[in-house]
């Protein structure tokens, strides 16, 4: 029995058992290429429940808001996400049921556009590993592995963290080989090349905040973009203050980050936000050895310290 | 070496904690202990107190240099300020050079309140380093973007 | 609505060059306007952006990112500055040198007339926008291959309207036809050197590549007494779900050729500082957020709702026009796959 | 007891004026089962097993220093077999621990 | 309205004036619509000067006050307390440091200093402008007070306190108070008997009925605020019952075991069951069980056996208790330097070696009239032993060797005429009432003094005598000669107690690892922590003169914060502003002070916001730094009035 089946048939069991008000998940509407989130409350509805490779988003963003008791889909990502938000006291590890998915990784549907030089997808069709899809004036084949996401990639936690009903068996780790290769590249060239580098690529912002919006550990009430007296960044296009809007977004996931690609999914411009929070998140590592979201009651390692934290950069 | 403007002098400014860098700083003067004249200090609580944002608008109003200082680790007067600082500092300042802001804009240390020598010879050290840097250019918020899209 | 200028039929006598030749125009302008045209950004994107030389503009596009309205109401603007406490010296606004937009497709020259209607109208004249309309002539592109998220011809726009543009221009596959509309495209078009009158021919195949075009529009959308039927929905439970997978992240809105809410900040150091206009979002909390904390639109719902009552009932009972071109952005860009049309037939289903 | 790194390393200087009782072992060898209890509970740590071997083949214990024995009788006590038991020495001579 | 700031620029009487231009900074200083008045003053500090403030607030009925002087840290003080007797709040006034930072450091750039010192006055400027009229906050205060450690200096703040009507609980962790001044045989410079004068003093504290005594007692935790320390103490099991015990030392007799006595340094022996001292208050006898043969299992019990009025009970363990005081004075006092670590000297290795503590308890010994040891004739004492000494990194001078060690001479030498008693010395610090006579009167009964440091002591293994060579720097020549005993004269450190109760209060510690006071001149017995207070060698070397002034003067200012009946605390301290707090709880795992809990706000929708407890939050702002959403800030150093000090750069 497939994943997706059997997916359905916990939802239904959830819902008729009351378990839970609402079975977050993803459905299929026919958009070629993408699945979009769905909110099942009704039983029957269940087989509107897909499970494939362009279930992208990280559905924990939709439980910070929820007071109800809610299913959620999840993948390996998805799960870290949830355990870092259960330990910023955002969410209750009763009101929300795990359904963990085992992921083998999504496709990045920039990289299929990139691959068709933007051609215009109408219609695509999903069997087993292969895509097919159909423009106007085109067809092509598609291997689902070739435009797998890049965190996908380097992805460290396939399996769910944590989870209620797993879905599906354990995959094998995949043997990440130079997981942090682009953010090294970046390090050795000369600080020049890397200001030219981030100023190209934050110049295509347009303060949109899709990036904010889409990130499920950005739930503060007010961003501090939002903040008066002082207003610490300015809401200008101003490349000063779009560079300030994302060191310190990022800054603000230090630690936390799960590295899902939400955000870099979500920027209608291609911002490349992930060299800003993966970096954060090599440094983590190299400092405090710490990964986010991997344990409950887990400090973050900003409100955490070691007598001998490394400090060879102080005077 | 950068070219610099004549007679530009570097405008560094220094978040230094009540209770230990700025006692050393004043007795750094009251020892008449010369170092030089390009730091402006703040006053606050603690080293913990330092939010990245300071040092970040410090240099978007053109700083060329931002120094912090605080007590050394486990001499801080609120037991623990400066153990969180020195692990916000490991990341803000990798980051920040890494997105392309010259090494040696922004400096840290420690600086008890009875090492007045030591004090003089981080500013007069600080301030060599960032005149070696030229005037701050990155992340430097000019004046207003005009109407025009870039 | 703005009655534009028409020039008498008489004198619509179309122009072509070679294709290849398209750079020499682009040249010839430059030299006498500031051109903007589709730049290719990065290999998805392509987005308008200031021409140097003619090799630069890429005109095999389907449509830019960003609206052409960013051209005219950008995202972020100076207002007026002002130093010390005494009267505001506002940064005059002289026109520099006239512009011309090259390339734009019809879906967004419409947008402007919407546009129009809102910053240039009876009792509003926002002279920032004005000023910028009045010195920009513009050069329409029709779309000889729609996207499968348009829906222009929904909106009577199609990809080949002769519309709100001065000059209309159609890619005829070896040469590009182009059509003076207004008096003012006309007196440019007349300058430009190198343009051959068409070929009687040319006008047949106009023709021809028109209805190929429309029938290449994949999506329609039914929008007659729309308002209507949302005037009689406010608190229907059908809002209740629609909002769920909206992450608020205003793409929809920053990226609509029409949406033209904005918010005013300052920025001031010391005594001197600026006033900005820039853009805003009713999908952002903060946009309704009150100075007591009270926020007449705190959830999704409300937001959503607004989205969809301002462009097809409150612009319609305002301007007249529903405030949507059918450029299709807001479909493709948003992350979560929310889809206007779609929306918009389970209202229409709707009892 | 004492030792090097205490603050007090010292050997009192009125060591010789002061009388403590000295404590003489006596050890039924064969009777003893090598449970060890003597050893072990002796506050003074003055036995340990010895590598003889009694006739049931156990190890019977050992005086280690007969200087440090005060006489306590805690391993007559706890001696399950009575095997062992201290007797007080008259002080002909003093002695110090 | 817009705010009325009144600026003074002080020329500190040319320590100012001399390298900045105050006409320049005035100047520049012009401008902004609410800098309403730019004054300058000679002395801005002095008794005109701040009539002069007083006055322009009044008339100019100013808010804000900005001072361009010397450093807040210096005189801040007394213009708060100008800011207070004006009727305005002493939080609205800004000092900008124009002379620690400016003048005194860059007295060779005149123009920089200039700069820098306008630079810095517009920052306090832009700081006072968005200053709030804080007031202070007030604690109900009671009159409880917990005195740490029982020497002289814990004795006699607690009888001041006691006979002030205050409640005190005095807790040492030895058997017995009295602390090293108990030890002594004699003290400088008078020579009166150490035991004699310290004893009465013992005996008042039980008969004080304000004195709550707590002997073989530790703290072992405290925690709260000034008015509300919640302090919890373990007490030792001392087995013996000391209102049964009648002192008749017969369980001494049958106690097996001998251990060195600790009252006298171990040069004597005591056994398991002992009285601490002969002057031991309280005057019981206690059973150390760590030393006796054991009591789990029972080894000896001998003790017991022999006690009439069974007064020995075994079933007795360590107990807790917890008590509430307002204010604490911590008076753990210290040790000696153990001389051994200077191996050149040979303590521990050579017989007649000692240090002075050991000589003042072989001085002391009464016992049978027979001396402990014979000393000989041939005396040395070498001074600054684990003082003044960069080797062992103790660099600060012990204060009291030099005149311990001219008494211990004086009294050896009258004990038996005939002696000859060298003291080498560095230099002879004989700096107190009387010292210097006493100093003239020790050389004139014969003490020899040499200025010069001992190079090496090498002893003969038969008759134990011992060489000493040094170079007296006066006459230029190299000593060498034999002694029969060398005293080494050992300074003082902090001990084991001062650093466990630093640990507890968050006290800091000096260079010299002694317990620092908040201001060496100003403010000499307080700490940085509000209600805790320093007195005797616990802060730094001393001799019991200056010990028992201290112990006075921390007293007093425990009984001027308590006599008040309410605390005013600082009110700069964090908040949280709870419509942005979204409840992630970074802030209370950083605070040091647990002072924000994450609580339900609105029972209604059950939101749960951080809140903070101003009595224990001390205004460090680690949370506001933490916290993302900037829902946390610290009023009085708020980060819009930090952000508002950048943009001067």
């Amino acid at each position: 029995m497939d994943l997706q089946t059997k997916l359905r048939q916990e939802a239904r069991k959830l819902l008729e058992e009351k378990l839970v008000d609402v079975v977050i998940g993803y459905e299929d509407e026919g958009a070629p290429l993408r699945t979009t989130p769905c909110f099942i409350t009704d039983p029957q509805d269940v087989d509107r429940l897909v499970w494939n490779p362009f279930c992208d988003h990280n559905l924990a963003r939709y439980l910070t808001a929820r007071k109800d008791k809610a299913a959620v889909v999840a993948k390996g990502c998805d799960t870290r996400a949830i355990v870092v938000l259960i330990n910023e006291n955002q969410i209750e590890r009763k009101n929300v049921n795990i359904l963990g998915m085992p992921c083998g990784g999504i496709v990045d549907r920039k990289k299929i556009y990139n691959h068709l030089k933007n051609g215009d997808v109408r219609e695509a069709v999903l069997k087993d590993k292969v895509i097919t899809v159909k423009g106007l004036e085109f067809t092509a084949d598609l291997m689902v592995d070739d435009f797998l996401a890049d965190c996908c990639l380097s992805c460290r936690h396939r399996n769910p963290v944590l989870c209620d009903v797993q879905i599906g068996e354990n995959l094998p780790p995949l043997d990440v080989k130079d997981e942090y290769k682009k953010i090294k590249q970046l390090e050795e060239s000369t600080s020049e090349e890397r200001w030219e580098y981030f100023r190209k690529t934050l110049s295509k912002c347009i303060r949109c905040y899709a990036c904010r919006e889409a990130c499920p550990l950005c739930y503060c009430q007010q961003c501090f973009t939002d903040q008066n007296f002082p207003a610490w960044v300015g809401k200008t296009t101003d490349i000063s203050d779009t560079i300030v809007f994302h060191i310190m977004r990022a800054f603000h996931t230090t630690g936390r980050c799960v590295d899902c690609g939400a955000c870099e999914r979500s920027c209608p411009n291609n911002v490349d936000i992930r060299m800003l929070t993966k970096k954060i998140a090599k440094d983590v590592k190299e400092l405090f050895g710490d990964e986010a979201g991997l344990q409950l009651e887990e400090k973050a390692p900003l409100s955490f310290y070691n007598e001998d934290d490394p400090q060879d950069f102080i005077k | 070496m950068q070219e610099q403007p004549e007679n530009w002098e570097p405008r560094i400014i220094a978040f230094l904690c009540s209770w230990c860098s700025y006692a050393g700083a004043d007795l750094a003067g009251v020892s008449r202990r010369r170092y030089s004249p390009n730091v402006r200090i703040v006053k606050v609580p603690c080293s913990g107190r330092v939010n990245p944002f300071y040092i970040v608008k410090s240099l978007q109003q053109g700083c060329d240099g931002v120094l912090v200082s605080g007590c050394h680790p486990g001499e801080c007067h609120y037991s623990n300020g400066n153990y969180y600082a020195r692990r916000r500092f490991a990341i803000l300042k990798r980051l920040l050079e890494y997105i392309g802001l010259e090494e040696g804009r922004v400096h840290f240390s420690w600086v008890s309140a009875s090492e007045g020598d030591k004090f003089a010879k981080v500013v007069n050290e600080v301030t060599e380093t960032v005149r070696k840097l030229g005037p701050a250019t990155r992340l430097v918020k000019h004046s207003p973007v005009d109407g025009v899209v870039n | 609505m703005r009655t534009t200028p028409r020039i008498l039929s008489s004198e619509k006598i179309m122009k072509t060059i070679k294709k290849d030749k398209i750079n020499t125009v682009l040249d010839f302008l430059i030299k006498k306007y500031q051109v903007f045209g589709p730049v290719q950004k990065d290999d998805l994107v392509v987005d308008f952006g200031r021409i140097q030389n003619g090799a630069q503009a890429c005109l095999e596009f389907s449509n830019t990112n960003e609206p052409a309205k960013k051209l005219f109401f950008p995202q972020a603007e100076t207002l007026f500055s002002y130093t010390g406490s005494d009267a505001a010296q506002v940064s005059e606004l002289k026109p520099e040198k006239p512009r011309i937009i090259f390339g734009m497709r019809p879906c967004d020259a419409k947008s402007l007339s919407l546009l129009d209607a809102v910053f240039d109208g009876p009792d509003y004249k926002d002279p920032y926008y004005i000023v910028k309309r009045k010195n920009t002539t513009i050069f329409t592109l029709a779309c000889r291959r729609p996207r499968s998220n348009c829906f222009c011809d929904s909106l009577g726009i199609g990809p080949f309207s002769k519309k709100d543009t001065d000059v209309f221009m159609a890619d005829l596959g070896d040469r590009y036809v182009f059509e003076p509309i207004t008096p003012g495209g006309a007196d440019i078009l007349n300058k430009i050197p190198g343009l051959e009158n068409a070929r009687p021919t040319d006008a047949e195949r106009l023709k021809n590549l028109r209805s190929e075009a429309e029938s290449k529009v994949a999506r329609k959308v039914d929008l007659d007494n729309l308002p209507e039927k949302l005037a009689r929905i406010f608190d229907h439970p059908f809002w209740d779900g629609i909002h769920q997978k909206c992450l608020g992240c205003g793409i929809c809105t920053y990226l609509c050729p029409t949406c033209h809410c904005f918010d005013i900040v300052d920025e001031q150091k010391d005594d001197k500082g600026r006033r900005i206009r820039i853009w805003d979002s009713c999908s952002y909390p903060t946009f309704t957020l009150e100075a007591s904390g009270h926020n007449p639109r705190a959830t999704g719902k409300e937001r959503m709702r607004q989205r969809l009552m301002h462009k097809f009932r409150y612009f319609v009972e305002n301007y007249g026009e529903i405030a949507c071109v059918g450029c299709g952005r807001c479909i493709n860009h948003c992350p979560v796959g929310s889809d206007l049309i779609r929306e918009i037939e389970n209202i229409n289903n709707l009892k | 007891m004492k030792n090097a790194a205490s603050k007090y390393w010292r050997i009192p200087l009125d060591a010789d004026r002061v009388k403590t009782p000295k404590g003489k072992i006596h050890i039924l060898k064969e009777r003893c089962k090598g449970c060890g209890f003597c050893i072990e509970y002796c506050p003074r740590d003055v036995l340990e097993f010895s590598d003889e071997f009694n006739e049931k083949a156990y190890h019977p214990p050992r005086v280690k220093d007969e200087k440090l024995c005060l006489c306590c009788h805690l391993c007559e006590l706890v001696c399950p077999e009575y095997a062992i038991w201290s007797t007080e020495e008259k002080d002909e001579e003093l002695h110090h621990p | 309205m817009a705010p009325r700031i009144g600026v003074y620029v002080c020329h500190c009487g040319g320590n100012i004036s001399e390298v900045v231009d105050i006409q320049k900074v005035m100047e520049s200083l012009e401008g902004p619509v609410d800098v309403v008045q730019i004054k300058d003053h000679e002395h801005i500090c002095s008794e005109v000067g701040q009539k002069l403030i007083l006055n322009d607030i009044k008339e100019n009925k100013l808010d804000r006050v900005v001072i361009a002087a010397c450093s807040p840290q210096f005189q801040g003080i007394t213009f708060m307390k100008t800011m207070e007797h004006a009727g305005l709040s002493p939080y609205v006034l800004e000092m900008a440091n124009i002379r620690e930072q400016c003048s005194w450091p860059h007295y060779d750039y005149p123009q920089e200093a200039t700069k820098k010192a306008i630079d810095l006055t517009k920052m306090s400027l832009a700081k006072a402008r968005l200053d709030i009229p804080l007031e202070k906050k007030v604690i109900p205060i009671g009159k409880r007070v917990l005195i740490i450690g029982g020497g002289i200096a814990g004795i006699q703040a607690a009888l001041d306190l006691g006979d002030a009507g205050f409640q005190v609980y005095l807790v040492e962790k030895d058997p017995s108070i009295g602390g090293k001044m108990a030890q002594l045989s004699k003290t400088f410079p008078t020579e009166d008997c150490a035991a004699c004068i310290l004893s009465p003093k013992m005996a008042d504290v039980p008969n004080n009925p304000n004195i709550k005594l707590m002997t073989s007692t530790e703290v072992k935790d405290i925690s709260g605020y000034i008015g509300n320390y919640q302090v919890t103490v373990t007490r030792k099991a001392l087995y013996v019952d000391p209102d049964k015990c009648t002192c008749c030392d017969k369980c001494v007799e049958a106690c097996p075991v001998t251990v060195p006595n600790e009252y006298d340094e171990g040069l004597t022996t005591r056994k398991a069951i002992y009285l601490p001292s002969p002057i031991a208050v309280p005057h019981s006898y206690i059973l150390d069980d760590k030393t006796c043969l054991g009591l789990f299992p029972l080894a000896c019990s001998k003790c017991k056996e022999v006690c009439e009025p069974n007064a020995i009970d075994y079933d007795v363990y360590p107990t807790e208790e917890k008590f509430t005081v307002d204010t604490i004075i911590v008076a753990t006092g210290f040790d000696i330097y153990d001389a051994r670590q200077k191996r050149v000297y040979g303590l521990g290795k050579y017989e007649n070696v000692f240090n002075a503590l050991e000589m003042e308890r072989m001085l002391a010994y009464a016992g049978e009239g027979k001396p402990l040891k014979d000393i000989g004739n041939r005396i040395a004492f070498i001074q600054c032993v684990g003082s003044r000494d960069e080797q062992v990194e103790h660099e600060y001078c012990s204060r009291v060797c030099c005149m311990y060690a001219t008494k211990l001479a004086c009294l050896l030498n009258r004990e038996r005429p005939g002696k000859e008693i060298y003291i080498f010395y560095t230099d002879l610090r004989a700096y107190g009432k009387g010292f210097e006579e006493y100093y003239k009167r020790a050389q004139s009964e014969g003490i020899k003094y040499i200025r010069g440091r001992v190079a090496e002591i090498l002893e003969d293994p038969k008759t134990k005598k011992l060489t000493l060579r040094a170079e007296d720097t006066l006459s230029r020549k190299i000593i060498e000669s034999e002694f029969n005993t060398v005293v080494l004269s050992v300074g003082l450190i902090p001990n084991e107690g001062t650093r466990h109760v630093a640990g507890l209060l968050g006290l800091s510690r000096s260079q010299d690892g002694f317990l620092k006071e908040a201001h060496l001149k100003f403010r000499p017995v307080d700490t940085l922590i509000e209600g805790v207070f320093l007195a005797g060698t616990v802060q730094g070397p001393k001799d019991i003169p200056d010990s028992v002034a201290q112990a006075g003067a921390a007293s007093s200012r425990a009984i001027s914060l308590m006599n008040k009946g309410v605390y005013e605390a600082e009110p700069i301290t964090a908040q949280i502003d709870e419509s942005i707090c979204i409840g992630c709880g970074m802030c209370a795992d950083v605070c040091a002070y647990k002072a924000i809990e994450i609580t339900v706000v609105d029972a209604h929708t059950g939101k749960k916001t951080a809140v903070v407890n101003e009595f224990l939050c001390k205004g460090c702002g680690t949370c506001a730094a933490t916290c993302r959403s900037g829902a946390a800030d610290v009023i009085g150093v708020s980060d819009h009035q930090i952000s508002k000090m950048i943009e001067v750069m």
